[in-house]
């Protein structure tokens, strides 16, 4: 087992794989309405898009309801517990480096009980899909505060609202030293495809959070900047090498703000504010990515698309780096007499 | 068969001797767990039986001089089979008064002690608390003291070599070592070798340390010994089957065991670890053989070293992950996915004392309750028990084994005490291991993952990249006829009964219990599973010597247990099960048999010596009187 | 003792009946399980002895109309003590095609149907999978089908209140409970009270439920009814104890528990947990009486939540941390940390189906393995269950007695059907409760950690804020008389036995076991513990009124068992333990006393029906002729 | 229980309590030489410094040889299990918030085992002061490589050298929302002790990581920067408000790397850059600190100090905020008669 084939060059079906041959026969048990639809719809369609063969992809959860995505796909899936979907997915992709291996996480589940595999496997930078359904809630569970709950979020165990600030995940991510991350929502179906697509041609961690509306136990708490009527003025869709701007005239942007290191929002053309001012969105700069990320309304738009995206040899190439290919084994005969051995006769 | 000993240049009389119990003990610092290595070696290429256990203490490098520093390594060799690293010691070497203070209660009455008289400074002894020089008041009367400043006789015997004086000191344990070498009629051309390799950056060093192993050779050679005590012994080369040998400690053969496994299956292995006192070392020396088809994974904590070997079973590797107790409590949800999905995953456990953190560096036998009954819901699996240090060898493929025919999670007791100890081994050819080649699942009109065996029940074992294989697995209730996920009443309850039925089934593909020594009935069966194993037998030969109707049974498979064990116990008037826990084969044993099993409980970090054993079988038999 | 029905105007004849079974069926959507509610408080009010149990679905929101969607509520009352929720329906009510398809099953021979025919649409129909509609064919033939379209009738008794469609709907299943609470001649003031304040911020809603609730009563006093069959149905008092009585489910009892068992120790509460099915309850009702001197925390998983505990354990509080199986096995090793360290701990864990994952909403009884064994190390601990919902309350108060008499975690076992059912409880008097207050620890000559209390073995609690007390504790073993830490041999045996000791010496601290039901010796003892209480007392009692010899024993303390517990099992014949696992407490039994108990075992994820366990008895007793 | 009292609120000893006062009567069991001796010492001398009354002090540590700490202090301790000295910290804070509460952790201990208790607790804002002794490599269990272990490190478990990239704990510390995050050098006493004294005083969580070396498995690592004859030039110690110079002659220093959001050195006065050019330290901005956190030697100096420190309020004090003091405690017998209740006469 050596280097990682793409799975792409393994010999393509003579009839194109449509989105509805990566689901399966089962039928889907979520809340009418749910966020997670929409998101299992991006995912099937992203894999026909890039004609991904069925029997090399993996999709691997955790508990949840987003854990439950890959019971509905048609592809290899493996619905395991409760936050460790990011350590089991290192051991499949170890196992076998050909795999294309996705990991489907709810907020709970990757950044709550799963804090410290989700940081490790984007330390370690194995070649997986993250993707994080942040619905701020606890949903399987019937709707308890999670992690990245805003505070005075009233729930079954917060009666009288949720303490303590949320945690970022993109924010996190990239404290864990994460090479790809980036944000879409679940109903903006072609941004959120595009970024799954960028997500998994990225060789390595790639981290993708996905705003997810929980219908039943947090309905609407993204609306500030997905509803339609606002997602223009609310959103700001990065794309590399061009400036920062958003807005129905794409005539507001971010600048530096001056003398400290921040950003501002300044409309281009008033108060002397030129296009040159703008911040032209660099992937590559890490610096500029954490700032985007604690960007969030009402005084900033949320910065949508791929915040930060710089690769780097993977884990799981430089772990077989080192180990030969079966046929080069030593046999077990002479291992077993390495060393300092002595004859009885 | 003709002596081995290089025969001195003047007769001096040796003491012949069946056996001996050597210690070396001294500071951390003073490099005897090398001492002892080394002197296993030479006695191993004697061909002698033996036995080791070292002992060391828990802090990395506690302060020199303090009783909590000593760092001791036995060896226990002789003609006859030796079974356990011995009770007493018959020669005690002490490089300063706190490895004195702290081993002095095993060296039997007329035992030697070697002393290095430079070490016993006030200052010392005060750390050691002795209120006065041992080796000058009459404290050690019962014992032949041989008192050397075997600190000087280092530093002459390097002076040439130009170390510093810090470095010069580092040799007297080779200094000692040659001088024990020859008390016992040792060879030491492989120690030299081995100095040379290891120092062959820094010849000077090599040197140095050659000269004073030799230094102290000579020292015995040219009878500079006190005339006034014996200081010689010879023992004759043990009678073993020929073939080839070397020694080898548990971790080793459990490492080679698990790779010889995966071989036999024709998978990859996968070790998922996080490293702990005792089980480090298995990761290390898997470490070293990543080119033998082993991929290592030294995960974030226990969690994830086995939830990433089982994300590799799924993927077609065989998955293996080790820790001791604490660790492989935290492992408990993960293995019970393993359970439900019917995945292949080995769990090594290297025992230490607890609870808790416990005495980490202390071997115990107290995790079998967890590993037999310590997950939630009704989760069975089997559990296998290694005996001694080669025995980790066929334990580790037999677990693999178990493993992938019966895709099953299984759980393999080791502890501190096997890890860590060492005997000679008579290398198997490579064509007599077994071979259980897994068979490869292919699509199949109907095709399901839960589809069984109708002899082992196990389910098959699809692999990802597979095409026409696609599926999915989790922790939820799963049909029986199609896997998918099912909360019918029914169904569970014939998932459960399908999920223990297909455990309990492997009694019928294991051996018949056996009894390691004596009849199938009498008066006691002395029962013990695990490295209790030395000290059961040698406990039971000796009151078979003296007539007892007592026979030893070593039980390797713990759950499910063989199917004539319970009619074999009935065999027997009484049923003793010496275990270094509170008991915990002897509860199962019970339960299982309804046989009044009673437990020998020793609790104290340490192997059981065997004149423990023997004392409780002897009271034992009285009582039947 | 007068009957309790509001007199009908008209003479309607009602069957006089000791007791009836009613299940709520419908969609997860359909309000069942607020609908069972109400119908056990206007119940409870009526002074009928009744037990309930709630069923729902895995899934949040299942796709409406499927069977893996059906949300159930049971209610079995009557004028006789109650222990169950029912083996048989009288009355099925179901909403929709695919809640008749699930529950049919349930329903006696002769019992009642009451059907939306509204639901029963070509679509529904073919969701729950039915070749032809139930009500049309004569599939139901065995029954007695009350057709009704519900949907309609709601419609028109809502229709002045301008609400929309979808919400109109929405009271159908207060248009059900007016009609059932009429059937079964209950009251309605409690619900329209509960509906006035619930919707106190939409008063048209507020008024279109109880609109429907009153049309629904009134349908049936307006005798629109099918008059072929018999609807209506009277149940007298049950005769109770005089006092003051509410309703509870096991979770509530529990809460409240643990807050009255802290206030008889004197000291705060501190709750550490971490969401999951079916412990996440109890965190609710917790996080709502914050105010009664808890301190709730919704840690980031179950080691964090159990750690937590410990750490305010060690600063003086009681340390509460709750969870189901798979939670409770993460836990394992903080638990094994406050074992060494002896500090307090309550550990609640409310059992469900596994392995794994298993059927989370599903209750079963398998993790008292767990509780008992699944550490590593010798490392035992006091577990106790609860038997019933009020039960509950008892045995929360006796958890925080042993945990700060002890100074030990200690396990309290419930499981998804003590935590969702709910039955009368006669509410205990302030100062009736026990009181237990925690001495506090004073500094005083040569205090340390570890000094014992000599009759309970348990240590002193030295309070981190107190001058004087300032000590170090920690997860290595220590020194008996010191507290420091300690690789001392003889040491380690001495403190393994000491906490071994301290736990086993609770067996003089709790009740002699008695017996259930029946006389201390005879041909059979059922032995049972935790929520099955209900189904064997009730086979029991029907095998004795048949003149048997048997007698129900129900464990509340499963380690260390009661003293007596072996003398009375050898007592009877055959001891016979039902259990919803695979055979956990039988294991315990047989290796503890060496009785031959057998086990009855059900691991369908559903409570054992009276019929089940009283069978069973039965051929026990056929085969003792 | 309500609002945390300071320490310093209860009655001061007359006599004044010196740095051994605050020393157990247990022998120290470090390796000669290593650098946890010099931490024990610093901790010591700053709790005689701020005279801490021992009874209100606690410290928490996890398993590892750094954690073997709270054995040696004359305070209340408690040396739990492997990575969860956060977790245990938490219970201890919020069921006596009148505690100073100190966790001690290694790298292994607080960031790979222990990564999420450190991640939330950090995110919680827990008033704690949790000290991470980092010295690349998990000692006591004898030199297997770390999470902030370089890759290539040779270690028992990786003979061949440890892969995948290290976590930076002032970035991981800085991505979880950390309120406190500093930096200093075990064997630089009056540096590291004006740290801990900074730390005790910020009321949250603050989070500070000590490079300690490890003389027997891996001396030598922090040489680069803690070598007495390079420290000057190759750290830079952040002071607010005070531009980011170092070196000999204090003429070095951080400038903003024109064209992208980025540091760069110059030396004052040499190719036009005059002292305005440099960067003025604000230890209230998380952009800047997240800059400063990444830099390393050797392009880079090593900076030193508070990198950021901006208090909000804690999770404890809110917590208690909503919890009655026990004098005014319903009593448990009109408690259990809440509700709906009947009368059966
Ligand atoms: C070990 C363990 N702890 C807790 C649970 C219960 N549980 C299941 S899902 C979940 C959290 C669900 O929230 P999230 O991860 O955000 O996923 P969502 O349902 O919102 O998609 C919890 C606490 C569990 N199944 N296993
Ligand atoms: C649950 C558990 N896993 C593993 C261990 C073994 N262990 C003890 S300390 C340690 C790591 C030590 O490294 P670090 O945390 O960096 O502390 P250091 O010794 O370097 O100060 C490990 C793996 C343990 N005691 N418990
Ligand atoms: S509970 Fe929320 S997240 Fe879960 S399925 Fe329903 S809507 Fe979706
Ligand atoms: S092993 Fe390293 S860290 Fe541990 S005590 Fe020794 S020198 Fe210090
Ligand atoms: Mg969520
Ligand atoms: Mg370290």
């Amino acid at each position: 087992m050596t280097v990682t084939v793409p799975p792409e060059q393994t010999p393509a079906k003579t009839e194109p794989l449509k989105p509805k041959d990566y689901a399966s026969d089962q039928e889907v048990r979520w809340c009418p309405g749910c966020g997670d639809y929409a998101i299992l719809k991006a995912t099937q369609k992203t894999l026909a898009d890039l004609q991904a063969p069925r029997e090399k992809t993996v999709f691997i959860s955790g508990i949840g309801c987003a854990a439950r995505l890959p019971y509905y796909m048609s592809t290899y899936g493996f619905h395991t517990i409760h936050g460790r979907a990011p350590a089991i997915a290192t051991g499949v992709k170890l196992a076998n480096p050909e795999l294309d291996v996705w990991v489907i996480m709810g907020d709970g589940d990757g950044l709550s009980i799963g804090g410290n595999h989700t940081l490790h496997a984007l330390r370690r930078n194995v070649d997986l899909q993250l993707i994080l359904f942040n619905n701020e809630i606890y949903g399987l569970t019937k709707g308890q505060f999670s992690p990245t709950s805003r505070p005075g979020t009233r729930s079954p165990s917060s009666p009288e609202g949720s303490i303590s600030e949320p945690l970022s995940p993109l924010s996190f991510a990239l404290g864990a030293n994460a090479r790809f991350v980036a944000r879409a929502v679940d109903t903006q179906q072609s941004d959120l495809i595009d970024v799954l697509k960028r997500a998994r041609q990225h060789r390595g961690a790639s981290f993708v959070e996905v705003f997810q509306n929980c219908v039943v136990f947090n309905d609407g708490v993204f609306d500030e900047f997905t509803d339609k009527k606002v997602s223009v003025d609310m959103q700001l869709p990065a794309r590399h090498g061009e400036p920062l701007l958003f807005g129905k005239e794409k005539n507001r942007g971010l600048k530096i703000a001056d003398g400290c290191f921040g950003l501002e929002v300044a409309t281009v053309g008033e108060n002397g504010v030129a296009l040159d001012d703008i911040v032209v969105h660099d992937e590559t700069n890490r610096s500029l990515a954490m700032m985007l990320a604690t960007l969030a309304p009402p005084q900033f738009p949320m910065v949508v698309g791929v915040l930060f995206c710089s690769p780097s040899d993977t884990f799981d190439r430089q772990v077989h780096a080192i180990e030969p290919v079966a046929s080069e084994l030593e046999d077990i005969h002479s291992l077993l007499r390495r060393g300092r051995t002595w004859t009885v006769v | 068969m003709s002596v081995q000993t290089p025969s001195p240049p003047h007769a001096l009389q040796r003491e012949q001797r069946d056996a001996i119990v050597i210690r070396f003990a001294g500071d951390s610092g003073d490099g005897m767990q090398l001492t002892g290595t080394q002197f296993t070696q030479e006695t191993a290429l004697m061909g002698n039986d033996l036995a080791t256990f070292p002992d060391y203490p828990a802090e990395i490098r506690a302060p020199a001089g303090t009783t909590f520093g000593v760092s001791a390594f036995q060896i226990h060799f002789g003609s006859t089979d030796i079974h356990t690293s011995g009770d007493e010691l018959d020669i005690l070497v002490a490089m300063n008064p706190a490895a004195l203070k702290v081993n002095l209660g095993d060296l039997r009455v007329g035992g030697i002690i070697v002393a290095d008289t430079a070490a016993f400074t006030q200052r010392n002894l005060s750390k050691a608390v002795f209120d006065s020089n041992p080796l000058e008041d009459d404290s050690l009367a019962p014992f032949q003291v041989i008192k050397l400043n075997i600190t000087d006789l280092t530093k002459n015997a390097v002076k040439d070599f130009g170390l510093g004086a810090k470095e010069a000191l580092r040799s007297r344990n080779m200094w000692t070592l040659g001088l024990l070498l020859w008390m016992s009629g040792r060879d030491r051309k492989a120690t030299i070798e081995w100095l040379e390799k290891k120092f062959a950056r820094q010849p000077d060093v090599a040197k140095a340390n050659i000269a004073a192993l030799n230094a102290g050779h000579a020292f015995g050679e040219t009878a500079e010994m006190p005339s006034d005590i014996v200081v010689g012994y010879t023992v004759r080369k043990a009678d073993v089957p020929p073939g080839l040998y070397r020694t080898v400690t548990g971790t080793e053969a459990l490492a080679w065991g698990l790779i010889a496994g995966c071989r036999a299956a024709g998978l990859r292995m996968f070790f998922g670890s996080y490293p702990i006192t005792p089980a480090s070392p298995l990761l290390h020396v898997l470490s070293n053989l990543k080119r033998q088809g082993v991929t290592i994974f030294q995960a974030e904590d226990e969690i994830a070293a086995a939830c990433a070997a089982i994300g590799a079973s799924f993927a077609g590797s065989v998955g293996v992950t080790s820790s001791s107790g604490p660790g492989i409590a935290l492992k408990a949800e993960a293995i019970g996915l393993a359970i439900s999905t019917e995945l292949p995953l080995v769990v090594v456990n290297s025992q230490r004392a607890g609870p808790s953190t416990g005495l980490p560096t202390k071997t115990e036998q107290s995790d079998l309750y967890q590993a037999v009954y310590g997950r939630n819901a009704d989760a069975p699996v089997p559990v296998i028990a290694a005996s001694s240090p080669t025995d980790c060898f066929d334990v580790a493929i037999e677990a693999v084994r178990l493993a992938t025919t019966y895709m099953t999670p299984v759980y393999l007791m080791t502890d501190g005490f096997l890890a860590n100890a060492a005997e000679p081994w008579l290398i198997p050819d490579g064509d007599d291991l077994p071979e259980f080649k897994v068979a490869k699942t292919v699509p199949t009109e109907g095709f399901h993952p839960f589809q069984r065996d109708p002899d082992t029940l196990a389910r098959v074992w699809p692999l990802p990249g597979t095409p026409g294989l696609e599926h999915r697995i989790g922790g939820l209730e799963k049909r029986h006829d199609s896997g998918n996920i099912s909360y019918d009443p029914a169904n569970h309850q014939k998932m459960t009964e399908l999920r223990a039925d297909k455990i309990a089934g492997i009694a019928n593909d294991i051996p018949l219990q056996d009894v390691a020594l004596g009849e199938h009935t009498g008066s006691v069966a002395v029962v013990g599973w695990g490295s209790t194993y030395g000290p059961i037998h040698q406990a039971v030969k000796q009151l078979r010597d003296g007539g007892a109707a007592v026979s030893h049974i070593q039980i390797r498979y713990l759950h499910p247990f063989p199917r004539n064990l319970g009619e074999l116990l009935r065999g027997f008037q009484r049923v003793l099960v010496p275990e270094m826990n509170t008991g915990q084969l002897v509860t199962m044993l019970r339960s299982e048999y309804l046989v009044p099993a009673e437990g020998v409980n020793k609790i104290a970090g340490q192997p059981f010596k065997v004149a423990e054993v023997a004392a409780a079988i002897r009271s034992a038999l009285e009582e039947l009187q």
